[in-house]
């Protein structure tokens, strides 16, 4: 029993920390329409900047954090303003080749500045090990993260969903030459949406530098992993995307511990089932795009 | 002229040989004789080449996107490595085909998934295959030599006469014959009226439908055939470099197939070739200038050509030639006007 | 002609790129030791990442062997590369110089492999040895699934089941694995005196971290294996809960000869971190290809480099070395180490030394 | 009189909504039949029931008799039901020649042939060349369908619906976004169709409507209000209160 | 009365292309401007260059005085201009009260008010806009250009696809609308005897330069002036 609640615990924090990683991926993505394969070089930015703030400038960890989110939103809003923009209106396939282009460049940038090797993130004491409630061992760094990711989804939701921001976003997607005719600044919302998007992304970055590792790899290696938490979740609310997380981490964690043989089996499966039975992921929309 | 025969007149045009394209071959077997040190990268080339052609059989003209192209592939590698190392299928080009028809077999079983949904869904289902097969090959290494790879395949001689050398003379032209041929049959029906018919279901399924077209037949038929050419494309690896191994299934090889063709373009063939030949040239040209940061020369180089446009780099890397097939044959190069992508 | 070319193929990208850096450091910073000409002859490196990929090691290696008539392929990140170019080697009849990858068989697949590097078998039947008669009796073990981490499991077991040990739970995780979460869970509810480990050197760092997150540490569970986990490149990095951990390898950074402290000092100088014991591999490959052109006389033909080769004995930053002239594998000292904290930085401390072990993968076929 | 087209109890719902509610409608062979009715009634649901891009909830579909409510939308174009859509459908990187020709190959059953070269086919030639004239079609055959004027998009909508050589065809508002001086090129066109083809027009141009229909069925929330003769219809109080309004209709 | 729009030596069109090129038009508040012309003389390019979205190469238009040459559209859509598109644009992925309310500003017209000039929308208000009959995704263009509260309504051909009994109501309410003060409107239309009831003045487009210029009551008496610019025979004969 205390080893299923703590598969779930685990599989919760797993998913949680996949989530932040990509809903970003899913603002841009699903809501944008627009096919950032380099989300996950935002991220590793994240992730440097809190390391380099932290381990060797002597910053709290605490205090890295959101410094990881605006300075990778920085990043995310020069590039926007800059590159980005040119690409909107282009086709899928133009976007895959410019992104995939730009996390090359990023992998090879960090491994020049940075070295090949992993490093990891010093963290307080209080947020390590483990502590007991009723038999489960709960990990402090990962209890901060489903805190964190928890109250990080409702306040998104509740943005996306709300808020007439959510629908002038969703609108210049829609149509953006109709939606600024008709009085929406559409450079503006979509430099913010994928400014926050980024510094989501470098938050992730920073918070998962301790479970998965970081290295320049790192944008390739997990652009799998946030591609099928967005399709698996579909692209019309932050809600799929957030289930699709916690499914894939409960799944991930489950099957190494139940079936560990089964290695990569148990991810992909979910996913090619999950699309084949709802071709638009688990909360999209059927009659899209 | 009576306006049916000038219906069939402009109906055949794009099925016309122009002579950019037979200068086009052309040049690629002087290659072959101009290039003696460099079968091995040629020769690599050209199976991307035909592996890219695969995908543009798809993408280009039925619309299919695809992230796990390389499944097929894939089977094609072991299946071809199997074949030769227990000594099952000797004779390469029989057994190629045999290799073709196993990734074949695989691309009807799973094209029923890939036609559902939308672009996004079909690149994930795709990959998800793709990976699929790459953790199936890894657990039942008894069969495919896990990680390790299939070791100490030896190839015997294309129809018992011509050895596989270790220049890899042999292995090109091949490997070249084995493109042309395919070549000459993918443009055989891309111009037919189911060639014809695939696009129109790429442009607007709906009225495709609405016309008579049975949109999924066409979709299943053109993906098991894309199958197959992605199923010889990774025999042709297998033989020519006699070693098959897990990543023959990578998600970067999908993914650079992927970029092959958004470079060279997608719908008219020869995207795949020519950006074959980009592609491998470039990677070529930066690692030996610098071993461990080329990748970002070749973000950057994807990066510009995205920015500056691939319409007006084509324009311009093809002023000449074009200038001078003009003076020639009173028309534009083939190549000059890709069709952009869905 | 007056230059030797050795073309050296290495993962310079992708996950392994650290392996590739490290040697190629090392080789740089032997050539620069000890000038780039031997024997009256020039040495050219000619650089070429395969990214850990056979398929393009061996296009690198025939490419290298084709058009650029090197003398030598040598690097070799990974088991499958390695693997990869052995036939290659075979039929140009050019020594093929392993400096990294550690599986026991590689040697066996053309009479022109010689190997500077390790094989997983002689660190992991020492720590079995050495577990069962330093009172662990019951473990689990945690391996990569592929080629190393099979011999290693192997081996390991082999040795330890043979003292009387006991393996109560075996876990092997896919290569490229980002939590180990439930898998430390599951060893942790086995209840085994020691999880014995192997992954690959870059994902040490990862598992040690949540070794000690999952409280395994406190638990009384300690972790022994092969050294690779607590790679000297990333060891410092890893926190207190590694602190203790016990494994045999062939180096560590804190071998205690004035050899190593000369090493060390001048790699950490030229390069801003410490050497791990890739670093060593390579550096000990190029001095091996350095001394059979001394031997040969600035002779490059390949049959004559692997005679000269076979049997050369010299003394190491990690240690007297030398080349079995049978298998052209190497034999070295084997040390168990613990980790412990010197001046402030973690390092691998030293404590009790197996000398001159052969490939034990090789003399059990 | 036989029966061209034929609905029984039609149903369809969108999650709550009844779009459609128990239709039964019989269409004549060779009639000239619009289906009129108020914005959202359901009208386009139904022809999209009738060409199976829309799977009904309940009920049935007859074309000449026979049940076709569970064939694919393709198989119901070659058994001789075609249609147009309110928004045009057409393939944007295609040309008029290609579009044509590619429907006429696909009902004279060679569009799965992946061997012949497109154009070598002189039945298929001369059809496609027949069609592109009368539609106004050859001297822009080759361009892009995208690069067309709106005018000549509408009008090759309609030849490629055409060009199935239907026994029923159905017009979702084919005169929308066509100027006043154009419809009667398309009118035109379709009134030289011969006799025994069936057509089904939606419109709202009552004009053209009036002009054009010899029968009229309105539709209301998804139900048959009324149906008959237009002089009849257009005096029904009830089609004027809901639909029609005040305009006068000459008929 | 002062011009609520002034546009002055317009020159636009898309890319290389000049659709219109010398335009000046001056409206006034309270008017109602009928624009005709034949297929692709211009008329959407007018309105829409009046939006902001054509490619502008000289002129200017000024806006209740104001020059609004060189803001942006949505700027422009802020200031007071209404716009319903020729192709509807209904944003897809959004409800049909979202669409309004993406975009509503502060004013007389509510969503509230919409729905009671269309009662079709209220009941589809959760409709997303991609789920809509064509009337409908009409009806919702014009409520959307309206909960702008717009001082230039521009509508381009707002009645196609409408029934006849909305069409009446939809022409009654444009007048209103125009006249109730503070207002002028452009309605493009194929079929020029619907709006000559409606319209103040009729503008005919051809290629892009405005042929006839005059009140509507003028065109009533004499209809072959459509016949000759629009090639109708007055449009009324059947
Ligand atoms: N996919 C859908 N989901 C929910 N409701 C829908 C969907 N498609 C259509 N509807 C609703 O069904 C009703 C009927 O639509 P339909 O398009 O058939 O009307 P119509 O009679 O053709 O109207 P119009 O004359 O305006 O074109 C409309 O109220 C519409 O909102
Ligand atoms: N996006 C565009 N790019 C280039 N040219 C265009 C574009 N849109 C329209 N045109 C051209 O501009 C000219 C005027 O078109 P416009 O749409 O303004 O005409 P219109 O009077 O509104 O016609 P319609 O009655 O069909 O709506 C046409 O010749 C058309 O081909
Ligand atoms: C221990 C490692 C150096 C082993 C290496 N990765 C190999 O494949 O052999
Ligand atoms: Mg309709
Ligand atoms: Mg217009």
């Amino acid at each position: 029993m205390t080893a299923i609640l703590t598969n779930l615990f685990d599989g919760v924090a797993y998913g949680m920390l996949l989530f932040v990683l990509a809903c970003g991926l899913a603002v841009t993505l699903g809501l944008m329409n627009f096919v950032n394969l380099a989300h996950g070089a935002f991220a590793m930015a994240g992730g440097y900047i809190c390391m380099v703030l932290v381990n060797r400038m002597g910053w709290p960890f605490f205090a890295a954090l959101p410094l990881a989110f605006v300075s990778s939103a920085a990043i995310g809003i020069a590039l926007e303003r800059t590159l980005y923009r040119h690409l909107y209106a282009r086709s899928h396939l133009d976007q895959v080749l410019f992104t995939i282009g730009l996390t090359f460049m990023s992998v090879a940038a960090v491994d020049y500045i940075q070295g090949s090797s992993r490093v990891f993130i010093n963290l307080p004491a209080a947020l390590q090990g483990q502590f007991d409630l009723f038999g489960v061992g709960i990990g402090r760094y990962r209890l901060m993260i489903i805190v964190i990711c928890g109250l990080l989804t409702i306040a998104l939701q509740m943005v996306l969903a709300k808020t007439r921001f959510g629908s002038r976003l969703r609108a210049a997607v829609d149509d953006p030459r109709a939606a600024s005719g008709l009085g929406i600044n559409v450079p503006q919302v979509f430099a913010f949406t994928f400014a926050f998007g980024c510094g989501l992304a470098g938050l992730g970055g920073a918070l998962s530098a301790e479970i998965l590792g970081l290295d320049p790899y790192f944008p390739l290696k997990f652009m799998i992993y946030f591609l099928i938490v967005v399709t698996v979740g579909g692209s019309s609310s932050i809600t799929g995307p957030f289930l699709a997380s916690l499914l894939l981490g409960i799944g991930d964690v489950a099957g190494k511990y139940y079936v560990p043989k089964m290695g990569p089996f148990v991810i992909y499966t979910i996913m090619i089932v999950i699309l084949i039975w709802r071709p638009n992921g688990l909360f999209g929309r059927t009659a899209a795009r | 002229m009576s306006a049916a025969s000038d219906v069939g007149y402009h109906a055949q045009r794009q099925a016309r040989w122009h002579y950019g394209e037979i200068a086009f071959w052309l040049i690629v077997l002087a290659c072959g004789f101009a290039f003696p040190s460099r079968y091995l990268i040629m020769t690599d080339i050209l199976r991307l080449a035909l592996f890219a052609m695969s995908l543009d059989l798809i993408l280009g003209y039925a619309g299919i996107v695809s992230l796990g192209h390389a499944a097929f592939f894939g089977v094609g590698a072991y299946a071809a490595g199997l074949l030769a190392l227990h000594g099952i299928v000797k004779e390469p080009v029989l057994a190629l085909i045999v290799a073709g028809l196993a990734a074949m077999v695989l691309g009807f079983a799973t094209s029923f998934l890939v036609i559902r949904g939308v672009d996004l869904t079909r690149l994930m289902v795709t990959l998800g295959i793709a990976l699929l097969l790459e953790a199936l090959a890894e657990r039942f290494s008894n069969i495919t030599g896990g990680t390790d790879g299939l070791q100490g395949i030896e190839m015997q001689p294309i129809f018992g006469e011509i050895p596989f050398d270790m220049f890899g003379k042999a292995g090109f032209f091949y490997s070249l014959a084995v493109l042309f041929l395919l070549f000459l049959f993918a443009r055989r029906v891309v111009n037919s009226p189911f060639g014809l018919s695939l696009r129109a279901i790429k442009n607007n399924p709906l009225r495709a439908a609405a016309i008579g077209i049975p949109v999924n037949r066409r979709l299943v038929a053109i993906y098991t055939l894309a199958a197959f050419y992605a199923g010889i494309a990774g025999a042709l690896f297998t033989q020519t470099t006699a070693i098959a191994s897990l990543d023959v299934f990578a998600f970067e090889r999908s993914a650079d197939l992927m970029l092959v063709l958004v470079i060279g373009g997608t719908g008219y063939l020869y995207g795949g070739l020519i950006g074959a030949v980009i592609f491998r040239m470039l990677q070529e040209l930066f690692s030996t200038i610098t071993p461990q940061y080329w990748q970002f020369w070749i973000g950057l180089v994807l990066v510009v050509i995205v920015l500056v446009g691939r319409q007006r780099l084509h324009r311009w890397v093809l002023y000449v030639p074009n200038l001078i097939i003009r003076r020639i044959a009173g028309r534009k190069a083939i190549v000059a006007v890709p069709e952009s992508d869905s | 002609q007056d230059t030797v070319k050795i073309g050296l193929i290495l993962p310079m990208t992708g996950g392994q790129a650290s392996t590739g850096k490290q040697i190629e450091n090392a080789i740089k910073l032997y050539m620069q030791q000890k000038g780039d000409t031997v024997a009256g002859k020039k040495v050219e490196i000619i650089l070429k990442d395969d990214a850990a990929i056979p398929d393009k090691t061996k296009t690198a290696a025939q490419e290298l062997i084709v058009n650029d008539k090197v003398n030598f392929i040598a690097g070799f990140g990974v088991t499958p590369a390695a693997l990869a170019a052995a036939p290659l080697a075979t039929q140009a009849k050019i020594p093929e110089v392993v400096m990294a990858a550690g599986t026991s068989i590689i040697t066996e697949r053309s009479p022109y492999i010689v190997r500077t590097s390790f094989t997983l078998a002689q660190s992991s039947t020492i720590i079995g040895d050495w577990a069962v008669k330093n009172g662990i009796k019951k473990v689990a073990t945690l391996t990569s699934d592929y080629a190393p981490g099979n011999d290693a499991l192997n081996f390991f077991k082999q040795h330890f089941a043979a003292g009387g040990g006991e393996v109560v739970e075996e876990v092997k995780v896919p290569l490229q694995n980002p939590d180990f979460a439930p898998f430390l869970q599951r060893m942790k509810d086995a209840k085994p005196d020691a999880i014995f480990v192997f992954v690959p050197a870059g994902q040490g760092g990862n598992f040690m971290k949540q070794y000690a997150e999952r409280g395994l540490d406190k638990a009384g569970i300690k972790v022994i294996g092969p050294g690779d986990v607590t790679d000297d490149d990333l060891l410092n990095n890893m926190g207190d809960a590694v602190l203790g951990t016990v494994t045999a390898h062939l180096y560590s950074a804190a071998h205690p000869s004035q050899m190593n402290k000369d090493f060390v000092a001048a790699y950490k100088k030229a390069f801003g971190n410490r050497p791990g014991f890739m670093a060593v591999g390579g550096y000990d490959g190029i001095h091996l290809i350095y001394e059979a052109l001394k031997k040969t006389g600035g002779d490059t033909n390949g049959d004559k480099l692997i005679e000269a080769m076979k049997g050369q004995k010299w003394e190491s930053p990690r240690g007297p070395i030398s080349i079995d002239p049978e298998t052209r594998d190497i034999v070295q000292n084997i040390y168990i180490r613990k980790v412990e904290k010197v001046d402030g930085e973690l390092y691998n401390v030293e404590f009790a030394t197996f000398e001159a072990v052969k490939d034990l993968g090789k003399t059990k076929k | 009189m036989t029966i061209a087209l034929e609905t029984q109890n039609l149903e369809k719902q969108f999650g709550g909504l009844r779009v459609t509610r128990d239709l039964s409608l019989k269409v004549e062979q060779g009639a000239r039949h619009a289906l009129i009715g108020p914005n959202g009634a359901g009208k386009t649901t139904v022809i999209n029931q009738l060409t199976g891009v829309l799977k009904p909830n309940a009920g049935r579909i007859l074309l000449e008799g026979q049940d076709i409510t569970d064939l694919p939308v393709h198989k119901r174009v070659l058994r001789g039901l075609s249609r147009t859509f309110q928004i045009n459908q057409l393939y944007p990187d295609l040309t008029p020649l290609e579009t044509i020709g590619l429907a006429v190959s696909e009902r004279l059953g060679h569009g799965g042939d992946w061997w012949r070269r497109m154009g070598t086919r002189s039945d298929v030639n001369g059809e496609t060349a027949d069609l592109l004239s009368r539609f106004h079609l050859l001297d822009v055959m080759n361009e892009e369908t995208v690069t067309l004027p709106y005018g000549k998009q509408r009008l090759l909508e309609i030849a490629v619906a055409i060009a199935a050589k239907p026994r029923v065809l159905l017009l979702d508002e084919p005169a929308a976004g066509v100027p006043e001086s154009e419809r009667h090129d398309i009118l035109a066109v379709v009134g030289s169709l011969p006799r025994d083809v069936t057509v089904l027009l939606i419109e709202h141009d009552m004009d053209l409507v009036f002009s054009f229909a010899d029968r009229i069925s309105v539709l209301v929330s998804g139900a048959l209000l009324t149906e008959g003769p237009p002089e009849e219809v257009a005096r029904d109080p009830q089609v004027k209160a809901v639909y029609l309004g005040e305009e006068a209709v000459d008929v | 009365m002062s011009d609520l729009l002034a546009i002055d030596s317009l020159r636009a069109g898309y890319g290389e292309a000049v659709v219109l090129p010398k335009m000046t038009l001056r409206l006034a508040e309270g008017q109602v401007l009928a624009l005709l012309g034949r297929n692709g003389t211009g008329k959407t390019t007018l309105i829409n260059s009046i939006v902001g979205v054509t490619r502008r190469f000289a002129g200017s238009i000024a806006l209740a005085g104001t020059d609004v040459t060189a803001m942006r559209p949505d700027q422009r859509a802020r200031a007071g201009i209404g716009w319903v598109p020729q192709e509807r644009n209904i944003f897809r992925s959004l409800t049909v009260e979202e669409n309004m309310t993406a975009v509503a500003q502060p004013g007389p017209w509510t969503v509230e008010k919409v729905y009671e000039m269309f009662p079709r929308l209220k009941e589809r208000r959760s409709n997303f806009g991609n789920q809509l009959s064509g009337g409908e995704q009409q009806m919702l263009a014009i409520g959307r250009a309206l909960t702008l509260n717009p001082k230039v309504l521009l509508l381009d051909e707002p009645m196609e696809g409408l029934a006849p009994i909305i069409v009446e109501e939809l022409l009654k309410a444009i007048g209103t609308i125009t006249r109730s003060g503070g207002i002028c409107s452009i309605i493009v239309e194929q079929n020029a005897q619907k709006i000559l009831g409606l319209a103040d003045r009729v503008v005919i487009l051809e290629r892009g330069t405005i042929v006839h210029d005059a009140p509507s009551a003028a065109l009533k008496t004499d209809p072959s002036v459509l016949e000759r610019h629009l090639g109708v025979a007055g449009a009324a004969a059947h």
